[in-house]
């Protein structure tokens, strides 16, 4: 039996929970490929859970964009956690691409992008 | 005009940056002006760090509100007795490092990614500055995140595969920690709607007890993102490669400084941000005082073995990492203190046995331990610079070494855990296990084979870490005065 | 990539997607967008020029030089907008206090200095793009050639 | 300090910075040596003799100061405590012992060390030692006396090394790792003192001390005990001596034997007789305490007496033989030590005054001992005692100065080693006096066989080296220099003097000393004008003496001194080797095998991970299949929504066959109109097949252009495709390469011990894959939940 208000609370916060899942996802995808580029796009996909999450906390339904207008005296949303993730995304972009570069060096190096590979290449067993 | 000294830190994170943003048109068009133009912008950071400090030593902390945005909207920089401890900290060793490092690299990088070795470690400097004088949690996350990008590409400049490798997999591991640090960031912003970590203190023990999930999750997350960043024991796997494959002035920043630089991160958060009363009911010290006690044993165990000298450092670097962590997570007086001052003291010894290993590896091109016999009679500088440092590893008195562990010992005491000096003392043995044969093979050991080529070396780089070796002596001899500003440091944390 | 077509439109649309880049970049503080976002569709603007065409066509355009040059010459420029704040005697940053005029609410320049910082970020994000863009493409190229 | 306060203000406290200085003396001028070492070879041997013996003039000059009260002075900047100095008349005896002692030597050491190949670093690290050991002596708190201790240590380690030889190597660094380990266990004592007393203080600190647990104390007392121990050579810790001895020259030895060991014994004296001194003479625990580790000392030392005096026994190698003796003199001074503490309130000075008195007379013999074997190994080059022999033809003058040592140390009357043995042997007497137990009583019958042994194995070393036939190849004439002898009749004229007056000695020095101390007041004047020469003691010497030639009788006769016990038998062997390389072996293996176990441990973890994205993606899929019958539901509902389109279309059908008929008839309309039309039209049309044409032409030359491109695009690609062949090709190669590049055959023996063990390759440890990096980082964050949630 689920506990109805466990699942009216997973509802009614359906972003975090999203988060979450979104979160695994990533986690999972960076755990379980040896593929160097898939790693990246687990890490980009985590990193997208902490950005739903921080802009979520600023999210209220029925609000709007917090620009100075006519009418101003109507809910609006927190910009904060908004402008803060914009300065995220900046950060994640730049590690990517920082990380993209790093892993087509490694493959001019190695002729793979499969970490498992790489590690067996380095660490050679009898 | 009205530029008073509560501006200097300001200034001094955006001309660093300014500085780096600069480094590549001046490296394109007029190379020769580019390592002077870094060399102006260190040693201005480390004079400016120097006034900071007796300014602040003489009239007290302050607070700097960006845009003049008052707290809990705007970000704030606090500039207290811990924020210049660490500036001078890190200026005074960042500026001996690239000192010497001007020579070195030219002997080790191509000449076209030198302009961009400057600006990375002008970012690195200037993201470090950030993180000690920053006050707000956010601000802290995006000058961690460039510390963390601009240090794995300090790395990976020397595009060796191992060297590509390491920062890869440093990258990759930091990120995931800053992901852990910035959803910690997320899950304080969300029950107490600060990011500000005055105003997180104030705020978090109205809240502790409705949201208990909240709280315990960010801490758990912030312990994993800051310690897998300063490589604390089971996430330092990313660090004796990283640290090994760097050149030489990098291992020596990254070793001395940038693992410090979140420790001491890890200390605002922890101490700061959060109120005292959370570590009585969650025992999230206690977990990060056990990982250290392990951290100290395993690094120093796995030292004695390694055949690498630099890599043996940066296992040694993991053990002292664990002396940082652990006078951070017995939260006492002295204890604290005695952490702080090992952040200091590690900063100087182990950047000066990275730059004095530098000095063999660049004039004879050995690596291995086992190949040094005799080499204190032909380099008899650098390895007694660098016996000096050994000897203050294993902390014997007279070096800076004995100074910290006997505050974090006596620190120990204080809080009744005589466990911990049994921890201290065994580790200065091991110490002396590691460091003691290299230095008296290198010395007394009788050369068999064919006579060593040794390159000449530069002065520039002899004088630095001579420097440095002294600056270890006179600490160790005369520790009063800093002392005494850690005892205000800790005073104004606790 | 040779297709007429898409040549043809890119060269028709390329002038609009900067337009509006540069649209979104000065009315950041009026509507949602700002530097950031700009200056993306800006360098979006230029990548894609360079795959309708081919890189030595782009680069044509937006020599490494220059992009070097306005890659630095942004975050500089942001640095030195701070500064002016703290010459006129306030903390760094700090906008109306330190005498920029703010206009009428809703007018392009209604502002103060935040149209400066805007501009400076919309520079520095767009050739960013551009040089990352170039840079790993040309990282692979020439390990090719190289090999 | 608290001595004043305590025995009544009786010594004044004299700010002076001369304590200071002392140290500095030598370590200044064996920088000054190493300088001038550089330009001239002539010049440093005698330089450092000049610098020993300033040392030795200023250590002497204080006197006068140190008879009116104790000399102080701090600097309380320094370090972390601050450091502080203090010399009273006991640290002044030691003092000047270690520099006479050291001046001595050093000017033994001119002409000996003139064919040495290191002499240079010789003299350096000479003085160094002697900073270190002189400032043992007079430094005022623990953390300074470390600071020393530690200097002596890591300095005398270069003296040890002083042969260079593999054997000296090992010795050298098993001295080394020793003595910083005892060094760290004796600065955990002192962060113990400090936490629990508040300061570290050479003083009486019971009363800072009271309510302690005795448990505390007691590991207080066993930390000090074991780093002085070390090196002092007490029994169990004794193992680096003979090593050591055995493998670096006789004249370093005589610096150790001499000098250095005395560290230790001033160490063992300070803690046991002045720190835990009971403060309140009321105060019964304290009492109890003082009394209970006197009593473990006096076994302590006994054990190590009588050990030491066996082994030396069995020894063929002089420098072996001399360290055992050292070892057991040691013994003696230990006992010393403990009746004091255990006698306490009573007749303490007694003890007190037989161990300092001890320890200075072991110097001046055993000194003369080792320099007497450093002018044989000199000529001969030989310590083994079986190829030594006979050499009192060729050395008269050193088989004189041999006896007399020799009784010395054998305790004959009028020499000095009579008085002290007398004064322990006396103070185990009055100890069996106070507490009549039958333990004392036996203590002092070992002590009386001990005594006995030290005469046999003398007997023994003088047998083997003097008398007996002289090896043929020894038969030359020597030539000793006078240098050399200078110092061995300085010796003798101090064991001479010593012996016919102790009592001026004793009066004048030791017991001005001891009444700083906290000591009965009676016992001390109990000692003035001691009857030596009563007939007690000289009874007991004869005792001694008739059972030691007995003993060394029947040794001879059956020749048990020649014994050799077996190899394996030794403590060093059974005992200390196996703890030592076991503990060795572990701290190797312990990194590769953590290392190991949690790189299994991630694989286990990683592979029940992927069972559970398993299930997960078993639930994909039914997931997957769920979709699929309900798209096949959609497709029947659009089937059948079809069907009723179909008569739909019927309808539409029938109602456009009436419009049809409708447009039939407009088109007849229309016709009429395009006729009209296509007039017009021709002529457009001729208008567009003429701009055809052109757009044809511009077709075709397009066509043409494009294909010459796709030609060397497709050149491209197919150099490319090659490349790229090559290249994976050039990528396996590689990789073949690599991987036995990999297979280091230059690892170390060690290493590859260690591997062989555990079946991992070194190279292997550092390289982990980035699975298991990120898997650590899930399962660290899941500890700390796990440790969080549940341990809240």
């Amino acid at each position: 039996m689920i506990d109805i208000e466990v699942l009216s609370k997973l509802f009614n916060n359906y972003y975090y929970f999203a988060a979450i899942i979104l979160f695994i996802i990533g986690f999972h995808t960076m755990l379980t490929h040896a593929n160097l580029i898939k790693k990246i796009i687990g890490m980009n996909i985590m990193e997208t859970a902490a950005f739903l999450i921080f802009v979520s906390i600023g999210y209220i339904e029925g609000g709007r964009a917090p620009i100075l207008d006519e009418g101003f005296d109507q809910i609006y949303m927190n910009p904060l956690p908004q402008a803060l993730i914009l300065t995220g995304i900046v950060v994640a972009v730049s590690v990517t691409a920082y990380a993209l570069s790093l892993i087509i060096k490694l493959y001019q190096h190695y002729g793979t992008v499969d970490a498992d590979e790489i590690a067996r290449i380095r660490s050679y067993k009898p | 005009m009205n530029l008073n000294y509560e501006h200097l830190p300001v200034i001094i994170v955006a001309l660093l940056l300014l500085a780096a943003f600069l480094e590549p048109i001046v490296y394109r068009h007029k190379k020769s002006w580019a390592a002077p133009l870094v060399i102006a912008s260190m040693a201005f950071f480390a004079l400016s760090s120097l006034y900071l400090m007796a300014a602040v030593n003489y009239h007290g902390p302050f607070n700097y509100y960006l845009g003049g945005w008052a707290p809990p909207f705007g970000i704030e920089l606090e500039i207290d007795y811990l924020a210049v401890f660490l500036l001078l900290t890190f200026s005074v060793i960042g500026l001996i490092a690239i000192v010497y490092g001007l020579q070195d690299l030219k002997h080790g990088l191509k000449d076209e990614v030198l302009g961009w070795y400057f600006t990375l470690y002008l970012l690195l400097m200037a993201s470090m500055a950030g993180i000690s004088v920053t006050n707000d949690l956010f601000n802290m996350y995006v000058f961690v995140e460039i510390s963390a990008i601009s240090a794995c590409a300090i790395i990976s400049i020397k595009e060796s595969r191992e060297c590509i490798e390491a920062s890869l997999k440093y990258l990759i591991l930091s990120t995931l920690g800053s992901g852990c640090i910035l959803l910690a960031t997320a899950m304080l912003y969300m029950i107490t709607g600060h990011l500000n970590i005055g105003y997180l203190n104030d705020v978090l023990p109205r809240v502790m007890s409705h949201y208990p999930n909240n709280i315990l999750i960010s801490l758990g997350f912030f312990v994993v993102g800051y310690g897998v960043k300063a490589a604390l024991f089971p996430l330092h796997v990313w660090l004796p490669d990283a640290h090994t494959a760097a050149p030489s002035p990098s291992s020596a920043v990254l070793s001395g400084l940038v693992i410090k630089v979140y420790a001491a991160a890890f200390l605002k958060v922890f101490l700061k941000a959060y109120p005292r009363e959370i570590f009585l009911e969650i025992p999230v010290m206690e977990i990060v005082l056990f990982l250290s006690v392990l951290a100290i044993l395993y690094g120093s165990i796995v030292a004695m073995v390694q055949e690498d000298i630099k890599k043996m450092l940066a296992y040694s670097s993991i053990a002292q990492i664990g002396y940082v962590f652990l006078g951070f997570s017995l939260m006492g007086q002295r204890a604290v203190a005695g952490g702080l001052l090992h952040i200091f003291n590690h900063a100087m010894m182990k950047s000066m046995l990275f730059l004095a290993a530098g000095i063999i590896i660049y004039s004879t091109g050995i690596r291995r331990i086992r190949d040094m016999k005799g080499l204190g009679v032909k380099l008899p500088l650098t390895m007694g610079a660098f016996t000096i440092g050994a000897l203050s590893m294993v902390g014997i008195p007279g070096t800076n070494g004995f100074i910290s562990k006997w505050q974090l010992a006596l620190g120990a005491l204080d809080l009744g855990r005589p466990i911990i000096v049994v921890v201290i003392l065994l580790s200065s043995l091991l110490n002396c296990l590691y460091y003691m044969p290299i230095v008296i093979n290198a010395f007394f050991g009788v050369k068999g084979e064919p006579e060593l080529e040794i390159g000449k070396v530069p002065g520039v780089m002899l004088y630095s870490i001579l420097f440095l070796g002294f600056g270890i002596i006179f600490f160790g001899i005369y520790p009063a005065p800093l002392l005494a500003f850690l005892q205000k440091t800790v005073t104004a944390i606790l | 990539m040779e297709d007429l077509l898409v040549r043809i439109i890119c060269r028709l649309v390329v002038p609009f997607v900067q337009l509006y880049g540069l649209y979104v970049i000065t009315h950041g503080h009026l509507s949602p967008g700002g530097g950031f976002a700009g200056g993306a569709i800006v360098g979006a603007s230029m990548i894609l020029f360079a795959l309708a065409f081919n890189l030595e066509a782009g680069s044509r355009k937006l020599s490494h030089d220059i992009s070097l040059l306005m890659e630095s010459g942004g975050a500089i420029g942001f640095i030195l907008a701070g500064f002016v704040a703290m010459l006129l005697g306030q903390n760094f940053l700090t906008n109306k206090a330190a005498g920029f005029p703010l206009g009428v609410p809703g007018n392009l320049f209604s502002s103060g200095a935040i149209f400066f910082f805007s501009v400076a970020i919309g520079f520095k994000v767009g050739s960013t793009m551009c040089t990352l863009f170039y840079n790993l493409i040309e990282g692979s190229d020439r390990h090719r050639s190289s090999e | 300090m608290n001595l004043a306060a305590v025995t009544a203000g009786e010594t004044a406290r004299i700010y002076h910075i001369w304590p200071v200085i002392l140290p500095l003396i030598p370590l200044a001028g064996g920088i000054l040596v190493f300088a001038l070492g550089r330009l001239s070879k002539r010049i440093y041997p005698l330089l450092s003799f000049l610098v020993t013996l300033v040392t030795l003039l200023s250590t002497a000059g204080l006197y006068p100061l140190v008879k009116q009260g104790d000399l102080y002075c701090q600097l309380p900047k320094f370090m972390a405590v601050g450091l502080s100095f203090r010399v009273d008349l006991l640290s002044f005896i030691f003092a000047l012992l270690v520099s006479l002692a050291w001046c001595v030597v050093t000017l033994f050491s001119l002409p000996y060390m003139r064919q040495e190949k290191y002499s240079l670093t010789y003299f350096v690290f000479l003085l160094f030692t002697l900073a270190g050991n002189l400032g043992v002596m007079v430094t005022g708190d623990w953390v300074t006396f470390f600071l020393f201790f530690e200097l002596m240590t890591v300095a005398s380690y270069v003296l040890v090394i002083q042969n260079r030889t593999d054997e000296a190597m090992h010795a050298g660094m098993y001295t080394l790792v020793l003595g910083i380990a005892g060094g760290l266990v004796l600065l955990g004592g002192v962060f113990l003192l400090h936490s629990l007393a508040g300061h570290v203080q050479i003083s009486p600190m019971m009363l800072a001390l009271q309510g302690v647990p005795a448990w505390s104390l007691a590991t207080i007392l066993i930390c000090f005990m074991v780093g002085f121990g070390i090196k002092a050579g007490m029994i169990p810790l004794h193992v680096w001596m003979p090593r050591a001895y055995g493998a670096s020259p006789a004249i370093v030895n005589a610096f150790s034997s001499g000098a250095m060991v005395k560290a230790g014994i001033y160490g063992i004296i300070r803690i046991v007789l002045l720190v835990f001194t009971p403060a309140d003479m009321a105060a019964k625990e304290a009492f109890h305490f003082a009394a209970s580790a006197g009593y473990v000392i006096i076994w302590l030392g006994l054990i190590t007496m009588v050990f030491g005096a066996l082994m030396a026994l069995l020894q063929n190698h002089a420098m072996r033989l001399l360290s055992y003796s050292s070892i057991s003199q040691m013994g003696y001074i230990i006992v010393a030590i403990g009746s004091a503490a255990y006698l306490f309130g009573l007749e303490e000075a007694m003890g007190f005054s037989g161990a300092v008195f001890h320890a200075i007379n072991h110097t001046l013999y055993k000194v003369s001992f080792f320099l007497i074997f450093a002018i044989i190994f000199y000529h001969t080059g030989e310590y083994r005692l079986d190829r030594l022999g006979g050499l009192w033809r060729k050395f008269p003058l050193l088989m004189v100065f041999f006896l007399l040592s020799f009784g010395a140390i054998s305790g004959l009357p009028l020499l000095n080693g009579y008085a002290s043995k007398t004064l322990i042997h006396d103070a185990l007497l009055e100890a069996h006096h106070y507490y009549h137990t039958f333990d004392i009583y036996l203590a002092e019958r070992l002590f009386v066989l001990g005594s006995a042994f030290t005469f046999c194995y003398y007997a023994k070393l003088f047998y083997c080296t003097f008398l007996g036939p002289l090896p043929e190849k020894y038969n030359v004439n020597y030539h000793t220099s006078f240098l050399m002898y200078l110092p061995l009749a300085l010796l003798a004229a101090g064991i001479i003097l010593l012996g016919i007056w102790p009592n001026i000695f004793i009066e004048n020095y030791l017991l001005p000393a001891a009444s700083q101390f906290q000591f009965y007041r009676g016992g001390i004047e109990h000692l003035t004008g001691f009857h030596f020469f009563s007939e007690a003691p000289l009874n007991a010497s004869a005792t001694i003496f008739l059972l030691a030639v007995l003993l060394a009788l029947i040794g001879f006769r059956f020749r048990f001194f020649w014994w050799k016990p077996p190899a394996n038998l030794s403590v060093e062997k059974i005992v200390l080797q196996p703890v030592v390389s076991f503990l060795y072996r572990m701290l190797t293996h312990l990194g590769p095998k953590t290392d190991n176990a949690i790189n299994s441990f991630y694989y286990k973890i990683a592979s029940d991970f992927l069972a559970l994205c398993r299930v997960v993606g078993q639930m994909d899929s039914s997931l997957d299949s769920f979709y699929e019958n309900s798209s096949r539901k959609a497709y029947q509902i659009v089937e059948k929504s079809r069907n009723l389109e179909d008569s739909l279309v019927d309808a539409y059908d029938r109602s456009s066959k009436g419009a049809y008929q409708l447009i039939e008839r407009g088109q007849l309309v229309d016709e009429s109109l395009n006729e009209a039309y296509d007039l017009s039209s021709m002529k457009a049309y001729r208008l567009m097949e003429k701009s055809r044409q052109l757009d044809e032409s511009l077709n075709s030359a397009y066509e043409s252009s494009g294909r010459a491109a796709k030609n060397i695009y497709d050149k491209t690609a197919k150099m490319d495709n090659a490349l790229n062949m090559a290249y994976e090709r050039s990528g396996k190669a590689a990789k073949e390469l690599i991987v036995p590049g990999k297979d280091s055959t230059q690892t170390s023996k060690r290493k590859s011990k260690v591997s062989s063990s555990f079946k991992i390759n070194p190279m292997e440890w550092n390289i982990k894959n980035l699975n298991f990096d990120t898997l650590l980082l899930a399962i660290m964050l899941g500890i700390v939940f796990f440790v969080l949630f549940f341990f809240r």
